[in-house]
């Protein structure tokens, strides 16, 4: 047992200790909760320290006997990805659970024992090397986020808890298929070993679908996003955090763990295809975003927007895409859960997530104004703010590989101003109508608290990100490896580098 | 003889046996019918063991007249119990599990 | 195999050579059985049957246990002492002896199956000795080790669950055990039945008792309707397999199944009666487990029954009847899987498409579950199609992790069902996770483990199948078992959202969760549990079960 | 500003040697840093330092900047010329793969000039707007806004690579949208704000590809680089002279560059911008910002260079520009609207510059632009201040007695942008046509001429109905002189405005500004000049006859006799609607993109997610088909047994071989 | 019946065909009639008697087929003991029940003829050429090489003779080699006589305590799991 397992198993332990704690207890219940995810962030950055930033491999490894039938163990292991992925997470859940302090009000202990599941298994996922315990954890997941939504969420909230749990249980099953084909191959589920498996080109481009759609769907890709602004719209603020934050990071880490360096060729095969289904969501994501009457969804669909560029960037298929690719989903996470939480700010006080139900806010709440102005900007990709240093290398690295998604992608950019802007004005500016309006209170000191750790990383990953950049570099260049493509940027030209 | 018509026979008996079950709504004719496809398996067993010289078919034929008696016991009395609760000896008559 | 040549010969009289030790669990339930129904007539002069029956049980456990059978003899032993014990111990309420008697006699067995398994096979790794016994009709091999632990467990699970329930309802019979007992005999030896005449009677006794326990509640027009529906088409399909096993008789001219299996393979094999017997067997066996087209009796019967019996008849009767069709089609028609392999696959994804669907429309809680005990027939069957030594222990172990998750399923069906005697509407559901959250969560754990969802058993279990699937090149029926798990998934989450996503109504009464039922319902969840996160060691007794006596 | 001091020989050739800083090059950094500090802290506490203290800081940071902006311009002139370039390195930005940005520093000559310009008008703004916006109930966040558009326009100019530059480009843009939407309790001057961003935007995604093809093309976005591998010292050899990636990269960079400085067709946000305060409009959108666009163009001239189309292609966007804004800019009677048209031509007067390849004489335009327009939006700014915003200019007139200093000051930059001799407008619109002229582009040039002619009249225009004839003032207004926080930056940008041309670069090729940049700006192909039959001292004529007709006109038309709009008919409509081009924009993008979006919507909703519900749909139904095969009937029960039992018996036997 | 008996046993030893022909094509016809007569008599109680018929002519098979025993065992348990349970229990649940027949649409008969047919037709398929030759016939000589075409009648002769008759030839094997099916077709026979204890019960103790106890019993009147108004509409819709 080494740290890994720890920062694993803090959340569970957590969970186990909330769910015995009487459920009327709400302020131990809620401290519990707190204490524990803090415990697993402090445990996530020792892991940080034990971390060699230089290495691209897999380290603080933990290898045991689990199911030796089948040559399926409990391997653990970390890389730059997962590391910057694993702090994500554990950054994002205390600062949730702070950020609903108050406004879950009924079964709390169910809400913070879900949350604390949902979070050992979204590490789970992150820090796996074997394929079972990947797709078990990826599984695992599902329910208490379907509970979150389900169960915490708005009106709408069945059909949308449903939706998200079948859609990602089908793309989950179609990967799990793949899994036992290579299982049979390898007969082990290990990802180091599947990694070295060569897999016929006929049998990776099934399998490499077979898994992409799992991941497309989390991702999401057009045109399995819809789910994504039902559940989005309907969870509770806490759950859209995780959700966007988190949870749609899975995706993509899929992508980059199995798709690229499991099916080489079939990944460049499909590099088309993919890129043309990302550029059309990172266009379609915007253009249907800006048409939203619901901030939420407006939210929501910008993700798909933003998710896009995230996938554009791991199929550009060199370093620099890979690598941004990776970083944006860190950014994405947190510009797009601020965003959540000062929707969900909002939505506490008001009860309306309409946009034309505001109007002037910017008066009465300036600091609210303010914060949701730095958050959006950094969604925006205004350089110096952190979206801009993933988004500017993904676009770089597409369009070194393919000028047209490149340059169709970065109007994706006009799109986004258009959207965001938009609605900030007819949410913040012109004249205050209406008392509701006018008796709308701005932050209190509690979710200032929430949203300046936020921001700070928003502004200082857009200032000086490269400390990011050198964690996840080394993994990205070992990852691109097998794929047979490191490209330098330089020259924009692509060549074949490493083939056996 | 060749043993072939025997079989031959049975299996008619087993469809006359088979048809009366599809057609017939008397729980206990119905059941008469599924007597009647036990025997002409029966008959198909002994030829068989003829056939073959050995007296397996004949062991086995011993076998189904002991299910079949056994089945017979509880099946009568689950017809008579059936029929006092509905009225009716019809296997068909309103019911309360479909769907 | 010597011994059955040696038999065949005539040269040894296998009367003589008995090995009991083989089927040494059903020995013990047997003489229960028997025991209880001296105990029933006995009516009130219990001690007086009591006593001598517990001497005579010790004085044989003590013998046992001289005689070098230290296991065995301790556990004879120890029921021999519940023997007498018992009828003191619950003096005003006899109804509790059988039942408890009933479960450790079941638990004995399953310790006993441990025996044998230890005795004769090596735990961990390697493949045991496969044998037959008694002349030829028991396999003594890995498919009966594993179906005896499977339909015992689910044994001991169902009888405390039931109990309370059926007190309840006020349809308890003191034969109810009895006929649990025997009919889960009927079931073992189904399993292990190396030739057909086994086979058949084995069938006929499962079915026999079932017919009766379906039709338990007199006064319930329902369990009557069940039970009549499922012994008239019972009968049918009996005689259809009869009628197979005749044709397959005829065609190789044995009733062995090893024989069977040579006989197959013969050039002089009569290929036309070859093939109508296996569509026969086919019929009557997938009418057992409950295949589309041959499965409209089923939603029928698991509704109507009482629910134990439903729970029992879902988890145990699918076990013993798969494993059957492991031996027949794996060792008798392994000539032949050209021919079956695509029929039972194409059955498989029906059954699976269909269960899933048609659950989609239900509204009684049991009338789902039954539709989705179809899905899992399908699932299953996926492992027979895929064949050879993956797909046979994937099967068994995939039958054990839904016997497990089944009757936890039911068990929080039956504490639901209280006050409506026999049916559940997904209504009555409504806001159970405020009500009674420890039910709901127990519940929802057996729903998700029937999904598929990890970590628990029932994703264990699809795992397996999928990935003897997977490995047989079936790929395109594992995507339809996908396919079929996310519709399935639909519908248990709609009894999810029903119990935590819905506000209680005011007047629902209160679950009632008897003593029994909690305990049953405790272990089966830790099963599925200890099962979906470290099955390790129960999977490695599949992987060695996956041996075929022939 | 003495001759004397910009003594350094010029030298043909870009100078491409860097230099690691020293001296107070090396505190360029200071630059950045004190706007940033005063822009934390304004916005953080601001409100708590209330009026007018707030201001204090961030002036104060300003003038600092300008301070040390002066400093290293004296370290600079007391280089040698070709010893002019610094790199300052700051920190690594953004390192992955190939890729490299750092954040850095690059000081030269033409940076040089635009720090000046932007921290010294930058810092008078400041001051002035102590007063201007006196009372404003978000006093502090203007002052704030302020200092983060200093931070990012120095950001801008003095960004060592295009991404930098960019980083600096996006910021003005921010800080534009909060400026420009300061009121945004008014509906249109939110929706203001936001086309100037979104507009812009379009304008960056040309930027952003331009990088692309850039990282492409030279592998850095480095303009300079210590080991000669920047994008200006490499251009020569790897783009090709006429090559198609010298003119795909400059009509890209153009794409950036019109945007930002609102050339056509991306022009359409300026004279909306001017919703914003005053103050905003002189700094932001006259004198600094909007000359970005400018100052990219003059940054990336190596790469111009290569292809003549490309720089034809930016002077007859320049020279288009500039008319069209002249014709609108006639018909306009908004006191602000005006001026930000004429700041549209004026720029368009810059882009024809750079474009014609006279850096040096786009530059100087952009200076004495920003002297005047700066002075005139001031002036406005004073003259609205006085009647409590109105900006009406056929509300105003005779303001000349009641505000003499900013009658005064105006009249210098009248004569100033009219390009009378020998204010500062005249002599750097003279370089400019002369430029224009003598590098081939003739049409442009009489165009010019044209537009000088336009130029003079509309601000004449202007002048006289503010500022002479009957007051028609409504009665109510009591108009006053501005506070001496507001006319002393006016006093000074008169003087700067009336000096500053002959100053800065009287003689055309050997002044001083041409010197000074001399060898940072990349020289233009010595084919490209030609020498029409005109001389320059012909060419100076025609500019003086275009300015005198101009404003002799304007006197015809609006001082003889009683003030009234004489210019009208159909054509005039159609000016004075700005050629409908917003209305053309509002169908394209506004209605029909709407549309689109809608429609979009719609298949969201309807096609993707209706698949989706759908085939629940489906499923459910076939569900209830199925369903209704379980009868219930052990007859029909039998049946399906038996009927599976006929098919697998119909199967197995058809497989006998 | 000893004489028939005999007839067939040494029927196939005497290799004299003809005897086992004419028995063979009589009780085919007598059997099939009755069956068909079975199934399609609307009075039961004359189903039951065909019945009867029908297995009478099967025990005659039986004595055809040299399996005596079996053919006396059928006449004892089947035509007397089962039989007798079915008309008992016609007679107690009334005979005149049995009007039912006619309520059947034609569309079921056809049906069901058109299942039995495909049957027959496998049949017929299945055994026609492989053992209806020749060479099928019990007795005749082997044919010199055995193929699925043709499957020779070994007959029971020798073992018959080895076995002391039917009766040893059925006991021997039996209580050797099929002992354990014989050992648990005393627990089907257990089974099935505490199922008709449980069935067959009146009322019993436990039933009485309970029904007193409890409220009755709820007799739904419709299909208690298709509430009209509770159709459950799926929630993806």
């Amino acid at each position: 047992m080494g740290i890994l397992s720890y920062t694993l198993l803090v959340p569970l332990v957590g969970a186990a200790i909330v769910g015995a704690l009487d459920s009327e207890d709400t302020d131990r219940i809620r401290w519990a909760g707190l204490a524990t995810s803090i415990v697993a962030f402090v445990v996530s950055i020792v892991m940080l320290l034990q971390f060699d930033i230089g290495d691209g491999g897999f380290q603080l490894q933990e290898n045991l006997r689990w199911i030796p039938t089948l040559g399926a163990t409990y391997h653990l292991g970390v890389d730059g990805i997962s590391l910057v992925l694993v702090l994500l997470t554990t950054f994002l859940t205390p600062l949730v659970l702070i950020a609903s302090w108050d406004d879950v009000k009924e079964r709390l202990k169910g809400y913070i024992v879900s949350f604390l599941v949902l979070e050992a298994a979204v590490i789970g996922v992150f820090l796996s090397l074997d394929l079972l315990l990947f797709y078990i954890w990826w599984e695992v997941m599902l329910v208490p986020m379907y509970l979150i939504i389900g169960i915490w969420g708005g009106k709408n909230r069945r059909y949308a808890a449903t939706k998200f749990f079948l859609y990602t249980l089908l793309g989950g099953l179609l990967m799990l298929v793949g899994v036992l084909w290579i299982y049979g191959q390898t007969g082990t589920f290990s990802y180091l070993d599947a990694v070295n498996l060569d897999i016929a080109v006929e049998a990776q481009r099934w399998l490499f679908w077979a898994f992409l759609v799992a991941f497309a769907v989390k991702v999401p890709v057009f045109p399995v996003h819809t789910w994504l602004p039902d559940a989005h719209t309907e969870a509770p603020t806490g759950g859209s955090v995780i959700l966007a934050g988190v949870l749609l990071k899975m995706g993509g880490y899929g992508m980059l763990r199995y798709s690229l360096p499991l099916f080489p060729e079939a990944t460049q095969e499909a590099v088309p295809v993919v890129f043309t289904l990302s550029v059309i969501g990172i266009l379609y994501g915007a253009i249907v975003a800006m048409m939203q009457k619901d901030i939420k969804k407006l939210v929501a669909y910008s993700s798909v927007s933003h998710m896009g560029f995230v996938v554009l960037g791991i199929f550009a298929l060199n370093t620099v895409g890979v690598s941004a690719g990776v970083v944006q989903m860190i950014n994405h996470g947190l510009s797009t859960g601020a965003l959540f939480l000062l929707v969900g700010f909002l939505y506490e006080r008001r009860h309306t997530r309409m946009i034309n139900a505001f109007g002037g806010l910017a008066k009465q709440t300036p600091v609210y104004a303010g914060l949701f102005l730095v958050v959006a900007l950094s969604s925006i990709a205004l350089p110096g703010l952190n979206g801009f240093v993933g988004e500017f290398p993904i676009l770089l690295g597409t369009f070194a590989v393919n000028r047209w998604a490149g340059v169709l992608a970065a109007f994706g950019a006009v799109l986004a101003a258009l959207y965001l802007l938009w609605a900030y004005q007819r949410m913040f500016h012109g004249p205050v109508e209406g008392a509701d309006n006018e008796n709308t209170s701005d932050l209190k000191p509690r979710e200032i608290a929430v949203m300046v750790p936020l921001i700070v990383l928003i502004v200082g990953i857009g200032i000086y990100p490269k400390p990011l950049y050198d964690a996840v570099e080394p993994s990205v260049d070992r990852l691109l490896g097998p794929v047979g493509l490191v490209e330098a940027a330089e020259t924009g030209t692509v060549a074949p580098v490493g083939q056996e | 003889m060749p043993i072939g018509y025997y079989f031959i026979v049975a299996a008619i008996m087993f469809s006359i046996g088979l048809a009366g079950v599809l057609i017939r709504r008397n729980a206990i004719v119905l059941f008469m019918c599924v007597e009647l496809m036990l025997n002409s398996v029966n008959l198909t067993l002994a030829g068989a063991a003829r056939m073959w010289g050995n007296a397996d078919g004949q062991v086995f034929v011993f076998f189904v007249i002991v299910v079949a008696a056994a089945e017979v016991v509880v099946g009568l009395a689950l017809i008579v119990n059936v029929f006092f609760r509905r009225g009716t000896l019809d296997i068909d008559a309103p019911n309360l599990l479909r769907g | 195999m010597s011994n059955l040549l040696l038999a065949q010969e005539g040269l040894v009289d296998p009367v003589r050579s008995i090995a009991y030790s083989s089927f040494a669990p059903e020995l013990l339930l047997v003489g229960v059985a028997l025991f209880l129904m001296l105990l029933t007539v006995a009516e009130e002069n219990r001690s007086a049957v009591a006593i001598p029956a517990g001497v005579l049980a010790g004085a044989v456990g003590v013998w046992l246990i001289t005689s070098g059978l230290l296991l065995p003899g301790a556990v004879v032993v120890a029921v021999a002492a519940a023997v007498v014990a018992l009828p003191f111990a619950f003096e005003d309420e006899p109804a509790l002896i059988s039942a408890w008697l009933a479960a450790l006699s079941a638990l004995g067995a399953l310790v006993l199956t441990g025996w044998q398994w230890a005795e004769h096979f090596s735990v961990d790794g390697g493949l045991g000795v496969a044998r037959l016994d008694l002349g030829g009709s028991l396999a003594f091999d890995g498919i009966a080790l594993f179906t005896r632990i499977t339909v015992y467990a689910t044994v001991v699970l169902a009888i405390p669950v039931g109990y309370g329930y059926l007190k309840d309802r006020g349809i308890h019979r003191p034969e109810f055990e009895q006929l649990m007992l025997l009919s889960a005999v009927g079931m073992t030896i189904l399993g292990a039945a190396a030739d057909l005449i086994t086979a058949f009677i084995a069938v006929e006794t499962l079915s026999l008792a079932l017919y009766v326990m379906a039709g338990l509640a007199r006064r319930d027009r329902r369990s009557q309707e069940a039970a009549i529906k499922y012994f008239v088409m019972g009968a049918v399909a009996s005689a259809l397999l009869l009628y197979g096993m005749a044709l397959l008789y005829i065609a190789t001219g044995s009733v062995e199944i090893a024989a069977i299996a040579e006989g197959l393979g013969l050039v002089t094999a009569p290929g036309r009666v070859a093939y109508f017997g296996l569509a026969l067997v086919t019929v009557g066996l997938g009418f057992k487990v409950a295949l589309v087209p041959f499965h409209l009796w089923t939603p029928d019967v698991y509704q109507g029954a009482p629910t134990n019996v439903t729970a029992f008849m879902a988890a145990a009767t699918k076990a013993a009847g798969f494993a059957f069709i492991l031996r027949m089609y794996l060792l008798g028609f392994g000539r032949l899987v050209d021919a079956w392999v695509p029929v039972l696959a194409v059955l498989a994804a029906i059954t699976m498409i269909l269960g899933a669907v048609v659950a989609l429309v239900q509204s009684d809680v049991k009338r789902i579950l039954a539709y989705s005990s179809l899905a899992h027939a399908g699932y299953a069957a996926i492992g027979v199609a895929a064949g050879g030594l993956d797909g046979l222990s994937s099967t068994l172990w995939y039958l054990l992790t839904y016997a497990v998750t089944v009757v936890g399923a039911f068990a929080c069906v039956i504490a639901i069902e209280r006050r409506r005697k026999g049916e559940v509407a997904l209504v009555d559901l409504r806001g159970l996770g405020k009500r009674s959250p420890a039910l709901a969560g127990l519940f929802t754990l057996a729903l998700l483990s029937l999904a598929g969802i990890p970590p628990t058993a029932g994703f264990q279990g699809k795992l397996a199948v999928f990935q003897a699937g997977v490995s047989a090149g079936l790929e395109w029926l594992v995507v339809v078992g996908v396919l079929s798990s996310v519709i399935a998934a639909f519908f248990y989450l709609r009894i999810m959202a029903m119990m935590f996503l819905e506000e209680p109504e005011p007047d629902a009464p209160e679950p009632n969760v008897s003593t029994g039922l909690s305990l049953g319902l405790a272990a089966s969840a830790a099963a599925v549990v200890v099962l979906g996160v470290l099955p390790a060691t129960l999977l490695t007794l599949a992987d060695n079960a996956a041996t075929l006596a022939r | 500003m003495d001759n004397v001091l910009l003594l350094a020989a010029e030298s043909k050739g870009l100078v491409t040697e860097t230099y690691s800083a020293t001296g107070a090059v090396e505190f360029a950094w200071l630059i950045l840093a004190l706007p940033l500090v005063g822009f934390l802290v304004t916005i953080l506490y601001g409100k708590r330092l209330g009026e007018p203290t707030a201001a204090y800081l961030p002036t104060a940071m300003s003038t600092g900047a300008f301070v040390v902006s002066l400093a290293i311009w004296f370290q600079l002139l007391g280089e040698e010329a070709s010893h002019r370039r610094f790199l300052v390195p700051l920190f690594d930005w953004i390192k992955v793969g190939g890729f490299e940005a750092r954040w850095e520093l690059l000081i030269d000559p033409l940076t040089a000039v635009m720090l000046l310009v932007v921290t010294g008008v930058g810092s008078l703004i400041h001051l002035y707007s102590i007063g201007y916006m006196h009372g404003d109930e978000r006093f502090s966040h203007f002052f704030a806004y302020l200092n983060l558009f200093m931070l990012s326009m120095l950001m801008l100019v003095m960004g060592s690579s295009l991404l930098t530059l960019f980083v600096g480009w996006e910021g003005v843009g921010l800080s534009s949208y909060l400026l420009i939407g300061f009121w945004f309790e008014k509906r249109e001057y939110a929706t203001a704000a936001k086309k100037a961003f979104i507009t812009n935007r379009v304008g960056d995604v040309s930027f952003m590809i331009a990088m692309f093809l850039a990282v492409g093309t030279f592998g850095t976005l480095d303009f300079f680089r210590a080991d000669g591998t920047g994008i200006a010292q490499v251009a020569p050899e790897v783009l090709a002279i006429g090559g198609g990636t010298a003119l795909a990269l400059g009509l890209l960079l153009l794409g950036g560059a019109a945007a930002k400085s609102a050339q056509i067709p991306l022009y359409v946000w300026l004279p909306d911008a001017m919703a914003g305060p005053t103050p905003v409009s002189a700094l932001i959108h006259a004198a600094t910002m909007v000359t970005a666009g400018v100052y990219l163009v003059a940054r990336t001239s190596p790469i111009f260079v290569q292809n003549i189309d490309a720089m034809a292609v930016v002077a007859w966007i320049g020279v288009a520009t500039a008319l069209l804004a002249a014709l609108i800019a006639i018909k306009q009677d908004d006191i602000k609207k005006i001026l930000a048209y004429s700041t549209v031509s004026q720029l368009g007067y810059m882009f024809v510059g750079v474009g014609a390849g006279g850096y040096t004489e786009g530059i100087f335009h952009l200076v004495t632009h920003a002297f005047f327009k700066g002075l005139l939006f001031l002036a406005a700014g004073s003259v609205m201040h006085a009647l409590a915003n109105e900006a009406n200019v056929w509300k105003m007139g005779g303001l000349r007695k009641v505000m003499p200093i900013t009658f005064w000051t105006s009249a210098v930059a009248w004569l100033a942008i009219s390009g009378v001799p020998p204010f500062a407008g005249f002599w750097s619109k003279d370089q400019v046509l002369v430029i224009a002229y003598e590098h081939g582009f003739r049409a442009i040039w009489a165009i010019g001429v044209l537009v000088a002619v336009l130029t003079a009249f509309y601000m004449s225009r202007w002048f006289f109905l503010i500022f002479l004839g009957e007051s028609r003032v409504e009665s109510h207004q009591h108009p006053h002189e501005s506070p001496l926080t507001m006319t002393l930056p006016l006093m000074l940008l008169a003087v700067a405005s009336a000096f500053g041309g002959m100053l800065i670069n009287l003689n055309h090729f050997e002044g001083p500004l041409a010197r000074w940049l001399g060898g940072y700006v990349a020289p233009v192909q010595e084919e490209m000049i030609v020498h029409g039959p005109l001389g320059e001292g012909a060419l100076i004529a025609i500019s003086i006859v275009a300015a005198v007709v101009g404003i002799t006109l304007a006197y015809l038309v609006y001082l003889r006799g009683p003030a009234r709009e004489r210019i009208t008919g159909p054509v005039a409509e159609v000016m004075a609607n700005k050629f409908y081009v917003d209305e053309l924009y509002e169908a394209i993008f506004v209605k029909l993109g709407g549309r689109m979006a809608d429609f979009m919507t719609w298949f969201d909703a309807n096609v993707v997610d209706g698949l989706v519900n759908g085939s629940a749909t489906v499923t459910s139904a076939v569900a209830g088909r199925v369903r209704r095969t379980q009868t219930g009937l052990v007859r029909s029960y039998v049946a399906g047994i038996a009927m599976g039992a006929v098919a697998l018996v119909v199967v197995f036997l058809a497989q006998v071989r | 019946m000893t004489f028939l008996a005999q007839a067939g046993a040494d029927g196939a030893a005497t290799a004299s065909a003809l005897p086992e022909q004419i028995l063979f094509w009589v009780m085919a016809v007598i059997g099939i009639g009755a069956g068909l007569a079975m199934v399609s008599m609307r009075n039961i109680v004359h189903s039951a008697l065909m019945l009867v018929i029908n297995f009478a002519a099967i025990a005659v098979l039986y004595l055809a087929l040299q399996s005596s025993f079996l053919g006396i065992v059928q006449i004892i348990v089947y035509a007397g003991a089962i039989m007798i349970l079915f008309l008992f229990v016609i007679m107690l649940l009334g005979v005149d029940r049995d009007d039912l027949l006619v309520e059947i649409r034609p569309a079921h008969r056809v049906g069901a003829a058109l299942v039995a047919l495909v049957i027959v037709a496998a049949s017929v398929f299945s055994f026609v050429g492989a053992m209806t030759s020749e060479e099928s016939r019990c007795g005749a000589l082997a044919p010199a090489t055995v193929s699925a075409e043709s499957i020779p009648c070994v007959g029971l002769d020798d073992q018959l003779e080895e076995n002391d008759g039917p009766v040893g030839l059925l006991a021997r094997r039996l209580f050797t080699r099929y002992t354990w099916p014989f050992e648990i077709s005393a627990l089907l026979l257990v089974v099935a006589t505490i199922g008709a204890i449980v069935l067959g019960r009146r009322r019993d103790p436990a039933d009485e305590a309970a029904r007193r106890a409890l409220e009755p019993e709820p007799e739904p009147t419709g299909p208690p799991d298709l509430p009209p108004s509770a159709e459950p509409s799926p929630e993806v819709s």
